[in-house]
């Protein structure tokens, strides 16, 4: 079977991007919340999550972006989502993540978006 | 003399994560010969995703000898979905739906599920007997295009 | 006390060749959790579509009305299928095997299902019960990589 | 779903090229017999199956190329097989249809041997 979802890691100045790939459910959330613990603890709380290559989500994934969001806001910083298609971008909708979450179209608008609005206040 | 034509379609798998791929697998395939479009599938797909994962994770608590079984069914009008455990059951009227922005503010990373299959169907439905048979039954409505 | 942990997967659909598909995918995803590798994959998706397209074609004579099932069960050292209908059931002993070549010079476009499933699996087994229940078994071992 | 099963017609002289894509099992093996049989019909018989796109076969998609090869030779034509990709290629080989067919690795090598033995006779 291929690999069903995997994490690629990059970086811009101060910001951690991180490229999610395949499928985001139960069964993969915890590989996901690992990964993002990791930076946590290492003070690393700009993140850009890119979901171009997400292709589904389902709350078990969702509930790894809320659980840390607060932490993140607390310590000076921000998940910022990109790249979602059309498909996924439903599930965040009909939940409203939009109204939480900076959700932009690509990297370069996340990485804009940090300049601008370093943490999002609603 | 059957008005309707029923496909019935049922699966049975281990009660464990790994499995909900090959779950949402069989409920697109079901779900695309029914007649709902891509847009109307992943939605499909969550819900039945989100009642399994609470199958696999509350009623079974994760022990992978119990076993997940879902059956889909359709006719001209409507696809029902019945996902059935024997574990150990709860009250559903008990589960008040939160907010996300509550959740979030009480650092919870969970409580969405049965919200989202609310949203997703146009019924949803539990019946309950803890320990033998814990049935939920989702129906979605086929909308005719022409 | 249980030595090996058996997994246990089942599907049930309409009797139909528009569902080969989804019976292909179940048995690649059950076959991935057993430890087959691509190459073996497809073999074990072919044997079993082929099981599943005789039961279709010539054991409901492609009457819709009718279900085919299948189990797919492993454990660490082997992934049994089978394959279960009620239909009219036959003779397998009866049936031999003929060569592509002599198939073609008789210009019959069949007559390859039951050669695969043979090549392709390690055992295959039929009990007929016309009727009543016909079970297909086969068996694939798992060959240990290490 | 997206369509399972598609057949895409070009010509090179008098060879047809059929590219089929997706697979070929009990569904879909009607529709490629019936194309198949269009070309006959007209009397083209130099057939070229292009298989790049193939992803599975099953005995009744085998069976489409068994029954009309001995008509198409008599009629002085040939089917050759082209672009098989491994996975597939494993299962033209258990039933050793290499000692019956031309099976070449793509359209070029097909045409080419179509020039060099317009019939495989064996
Ligand atoms: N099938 C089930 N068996 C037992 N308890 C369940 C089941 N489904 C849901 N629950 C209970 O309902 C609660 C809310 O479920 P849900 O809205 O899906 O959110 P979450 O699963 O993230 O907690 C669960 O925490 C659990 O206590
Ligand atoms: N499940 C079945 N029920 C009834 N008859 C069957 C079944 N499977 C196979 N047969 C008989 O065995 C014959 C050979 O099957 P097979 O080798 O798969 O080739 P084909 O299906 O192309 O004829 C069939 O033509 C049919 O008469």
């Amino acid at each position: 079977m291929p690999n069903p979802f995997a994490i690629h890691k990059s970086h811009q100045d101060d910001i951690v991007i991180l490229n999610i790939e395949g499928y985001l459910d139960a069964h993969t959330a915890p590989q996901f919340e690992e990964t993002i613990q990791a930076e946590v603890d290492q003070g690393k709380v700009r993140i850009i999550v890119d979901c171009e290559k997400l292709t589904y989500i389902s709350s078990a994934g969702l509930g790894v972006f809320m659980g840390f969001i607060e932490e993140i806001r607390e310590q000076g910083g921000d998940i910022k989502i990109s790249g979602l298609n059309t498909k996924v971008k439903q599930i965040f909708d009909i939940l409203h993540f939009d109204t939480i979450y900076d959700i932009l179209s690509d990297i370069p608008a996340a990485i804009h978006r940090f300049a601008e609005v370093p943490i999002r206040k609603d | 003399m059957p008005t309707a034509i029923e496909s019935t379609f049922s699966l049975s798998v281990p009660s464990s994560t790994r499995n909900l791929a090959l779950i949402r697998e069989f409920v697109s395939q079901v779900g695309a010969q029914a007649g709902f479009d891509d847009s109307e599938l992943i939605k499909l797909e969550l819900a039945v995703d989100e009642a399994c994962t609470n199958v696999i994770r509350h009623a079974y608590g994760h022990d992978t000898s119990r076993e997940v079984s879902i059956k889909a069914i359709f006719d001209e009008e409507e696809l029902r979905i019945e996902v059935v455990d024997n574990g150990r059951g709860f009250d559903p009227e008990l589960i008040k739906a939160e907010h996300v922005r509550q959740l979030i503010a009480e650092r919870k990373a969970g409580g969405l599920g049965m919200q989202l299959m609310k949203l997703l169907m146009d019924e949803v439905h539990y019946e309950i007997s803890p320990g033998k048979k814990n049935e939920l039954k989702m129906v979605k409505k086929i909308l005719k295009r022409n």
